[in-house]
């Protein structure tokens, strides 16, 4: 495995039986994804696009030896579908529903340690190790295979910064999207400890944004004496104090939850911090330099 | 959610809290249903912090000095926000406030209790103590007396404490509240407790599962500007900012980074709007719709980068709208991800202009604004 | 504590359960409230079962009709119990009832869940299936999936229903309910389910942490017979019964063995009446203050086998008791446990009988009763 | 051990600053179970009559290891307090108070069961070894060693029959009570498997009621082929139907909640069941009478 999921990852889909769990269906196999098995709960369904379909996650998993799953149901059903999955055997579980309750997140990250299981999102679009395998719904073309480890609170941030990475010719290890809830299934801590412990990985680059604690845990990670080169680029600077913007966590509530007082932290941190999205591939081309300068 | 004193403390008491026996008035001439002793204190009743340093709390000391105070604070605004109610309650002495709350520990991904031995207005020069243990299943009494202990010295107090602990914890998984806290809460010559003041905060992604709350968050959208009260009951997320360049975009993150490009070239965005939980023909009409009537909005910058998103369908929805729409706000448009082959093909052929780089298109828009 | 029909439906929707849109009322004139169609359902607020069978829920298919039936049944009683109130619903055509509970199953100690594809009032020739998973976390969908797969093969019903027993357990934990059952729930044509019935059982020890609860439960005493409210405010356990002997005791299991030996005697307790939660002078005065003041109750029977009750102490007690009494029902005593040398010497010093088997005493007490 | 406690048993007593508490501690020690330790929470208190006393379980149990506790704490209390016993090392724990809420209930007898701990109660007396150690407040002069162990329900009525048996000779190996509430920590089940378990008891008296199923699991055992000889009382044959007596759980609701259902399994399952109190001990008699023929 690189970070999480590679080219063994067997991969199930739940509510294959949708437009979106189709499209998805098609999308990962046409990454190169195996994917295993899909999940149609409540329906009477055999196949789709030649995936062998079944009515539960626990017989999913026990038929194909699935060990990841994407998970497309409400978040009404969330909870109860994550446990499952968690119990099933699945040891990578990405949720990329948004408005699961703070409370069933919390029980949902318990039950997935418990299990030994990792939970990817809620409000995610997944993790891809560029090359190897893809579980989420990103754009694929804007990936590229290589040596940046990129975690990123936003979806479409992680997009937008992928896509200028790859054009600079910039390519990524594993793209990780924690998700922009307050509770989450991987945190930035956990998602840096991940890519600091990937050999595929030379540096990190971190996509943060107002209020949370995530590039906190981020910062208290670079300033570890072997700490991989990091950078990172933090929006919202322009978003006044009190409102919540989009996502349940970003809203600046304190100074700590400021854009200004993250990036100091990071900085101080010595975190490469990019003032805007366009020096983000200078930010991120410098920490590579450094990797490749401490591998020297 | 943010619930306001009055609807926060009939939370504490419905879950075994003391809370003062008080009187909620919305005009002063309610103020004679009080049939309490005096002093009261007399609070307005809003959602924003720091109500006490703005004077929004008051004692009256008889019944025309309450009446007076009651239209006093009825005509004050706190952070821009009117007291919609007063809550009349008695004076209470008290030797001791302290600040017990719990809330959510984002780090750990769980629940957190946080204790100052000092509450009232000077909680913030404190540094509580936290006893952060996830899953309410984890929590344990003897952790929390363990925590407690080297800055809580009454050891009867301590056990009240705990005792309290566990009901906020009850209280908060049976209400989905993600906050409660009672600063101050007071300790009586008795030794019992009494809640002062409540902070609660609920979960409004459980609404699914609470009536009440559902009902709350849709009175609440009723009460936004009529734009806001649009975009939020067509799933939009949007919020009002001061600026000239309406902003139409997909995902928080995508839709901050272009508010911060805007900036960045001097100008500021007239809103954030992520249209990315309701990525339809209606959502995207909506979102038009409401930029356009906005006398404020000089210039429109379209930006989605598409992942679960087919930006080849936005392209054909937009053109659509365009089409139809009459208002003269020059519209700029930056679309990229899922389906941008075909997005790209169908926009030449309609004569649209995808702008390449969000920059570019940031950089046209500020142009167009100004220039309007 | 029993919900009624209407109070156990405003909780369903609180957490998410759907019901019919009703409308409750307590006298016939407030009938022309409804504002909806016909045909509707009046069913009368009653605690006891076997409502349906016993003509309690009518079908009005106009507003004429309807009054009458109103005032039909708010003068019938059930099991001796008068309704205080009708529910008046749509009625609502559909094609299959169905019966989803949660309660306790004491065997295990914990959560079940209990489902039976065929519901309404033929469930009790059902043999439903059951999920018992103990503490609320032990809960797994895919647990009552498989469950309920080989009895019902519907499976998008299959999944609402998994969906819905999650609601019950949160609304069970959230207000302490020890039984929710939904009999019938209905499947509409759309695949939807709408709670037709709603019987809710709250947990009347948990009335601590939930003042709606604990004033319920002050309410519903205070509806009492007099004998009986008194009873259970001076925190004594009474059951008022047919006959003749009355019974003051300590510990419910000494108590009914009091009562049973009685009835074996050929004779009957007057009532079951518990001491054990108030061990004190005032709660064994209540107990000869509630039982003197009753015509029904020829003699009295006191019996106690105390261990944490020192019978010494209740021997001074009950000698203060009947000095200062002034009835002349006679009054039999058994006191056995904790103490007993001290209350022996005690009670031959101011000239009490103990007896020194409850065969004894009650052969006794019988004996007086009949002969009063 | 004898069934649960023993003459080693190492006692905190919960509670030991009230007068119950204190009267209890004297009570234990004269029956000459080690009591090693008091707790009174909240309070500063070093000592009651000899016995050394903490500020809270964990730090009692370390200190004297104790493995035993009984607790005299309100309902309200009674959840956190035992979960810190069971935590804090407790195998035994006598939870006499009334009012513990069914949901705390089943969340402590899980816990109890996760850390391979046994609560006895709520609503109970607690547990006695005649001769050998007691944890509860049932009255002493009662009990007499022997070899029928006694299960029950009621505290008053195991006070009743033990004095009947006593007073005729029989003795008793152990007497748990279990009871009232309709969930238990210790079950009849669990119980009766203690004592089946127990090589001091030859025989087993059940003193049951109406309402509850703890009946039928005493009438499933005693169907067993190697069950020990079983007696049982039932009371409340007298008890009108739908009415709470005293116990939270003594109600007949349905027909199997009634003492005549309830006598009717047990006899068929061979269990000489006594018809009232009066022929209670001959009851007993006989089960130990078939024990002392069995063993031949």
């Amino acid at each position: 495995m690189s970070v999480l999921i590679d080219k063994n990852s067997r991969v199930v889909i739940q509510g294959i039986a949708g437009n979106f769990g189709k499209f998805s269906a098609r999308d990962l196999k046409a990454y190169g994804t195996q994917v295993v098995a899909g999940v149609a709960q409540g329906k009477n369904l055999k196949e789709v696009d030649g995936i062998a379909v079944f009515p539960d996650i626990r017989t999913a998993c026990r038929e194909t030896k699935a060990d990841a799953i994407i998970t497309y149901v409400p978040a009404i059903v969330a909870f109860d579908a994550i446990l499952d999955a968690c119990e099933a055997g699945c040891k990578v579980i990405v949720y990329p529903g948004d408005g699961l309750p703070v409370q069933d997140a919390i029980e949902v990250r318990a039950a997935a340690s418990a299990n030994g299981a990792v939970i990817i999102g809620p409000n995610t679009p997944g993790i891809i190790s560029p090359g190897k395998a893809k579980l989420g719904f990103m754009p694929s073309f804007c990936f590229l295979e290589g040596r940046l480890g990129v975690i990123s609170r936003s979806g479409s941030l992680s997009y937008e910064a992928a896509f200028r990475l790859t054009s600079q010719g910039i390519g990524q290890s594993t793209v990780i999207g924690i998700g922009g809830d307050p509770v989450k299934g991987l945190n930035a801590a956990e998602a840096v400890a991940l890519l600091h412990a990937d050999p595929d990985t030379d540096a990190i680059l971190y996509l943060g944004e107002i209020g949370g604690n995530d590039e906190y845990a981020v910062a208290r990670y670079a300033a570890q004496a072997d700490a991989k080169p990091t950078a990172a680029l933090i929006i919202g600077k322009s978003a006044p104090p009190g409102k919540k913007m989009g996502h349940a966590a970003a809203m600046v509530g304190s100074h700590a939850d400021s854009q200004a007082a993250k990036v100091a932290a990071l900085r101080q941190a010595n975190v490469t911090v990019a003032d805007n999205l366009a020096s983000l591939c200078s930010a991120a081309q410098s920490a590579l330099a450094q990797a490749a300068h401490l591998q020297k | 959610m943010l619930l306001t004193e009055y609807e926060g403390k009939q939370r504490l008491r419905e879950y075994g809290i003391a809370i003062p026996e008080g009187l909620l008035i919305s005009k002063p001439e309610q103020i004679h249903r009080w049939k309490g002793d005096f002093p009261v204190a007399i609070k307005a009743q809003v959602a924003s912090g720091g109500r006490g340093k703005a004077g929004g709390v008051l004692r009256a000391e008889n019944a025309s000095q309450l009446l007076t105070q009651a239209q006093t604070l009825l005509t004050m605004e706190f952070s821009g926000e009117k007291p919609r109610s007063l809550l009349v309650e008695p004076w209470i002495p008290h030797e001791r406030e302290i600040y017990l709350a719990l809330t959510i520990d984002v780090t750990a991904g769980g629940y957190v209790i946080v204790y100052s031995p000092q509450g009232g207005v000077e909680v913030e020069n404190q540094q509580p103590v936290q006893y952060s243990f996830g899953a309410p299943r984890a929590f344990r009494a003897q952790a929390l007396r363990e925590i407690l202990a080297p800055v809580e010295s009454d050891g009867s107090l301590r056990e009240r404490i705990i005792t309290f602990a566990r009901r906020l914890l009850y209280l908060a998984t049976a209400i989905d509240a993600i906050t409660v806290e009672i600063n101050p809460l007071i300790v009586l010559s008795n030794g019992h407790l009494l809640a002062l003041d409540a902070k609660i905060v609920r979960d409004e992604a459980a609404a699914f599962r609470h009536a009440d709350l559902s009902a709350a968050i849709k009175t609440s959208r009723k009460r936004e500007p009529r734009a806001m009260a649009q975009a939020l009951a067509g799933n939009l997320m949007m919020v009002w900012l001061e600026g000239e360049i309406g902003l139409i975009s997909g995902g928080a993150g995508m839709t901050m980074a272009a508010m911060d490009m805007i900036a960045d070239e001097g100008a500021q965005a007239a809103c954030f709007l992520d249209c990315s939980s309701n990525p339809t023909p209606a959502g995207y009409s909506l979102a038009f719709k409401i930029l356009d009537a906005e006398p404020q909005v000089k210039a429109i910058l379209f930006s989605i980068f598409g992942g679960g998103t087919h930006i080849d369908r936005v392209a054909r929805t937009l053109h659509d709208i365009l089409k139809k729409r009459r208002s003269k706000k020059p519209v700029v448009i930056r679309m990229n991800g899922t389906g941008r082959f075909e997005a790209d093909a169908f926009m030449q052929s309609v004569g649209l202009t995808n702008h390449p780089t969000l920059e570019a298109a940031v950089t046209e828009v500020v142009t167009l604004a100004s220039s309007v």
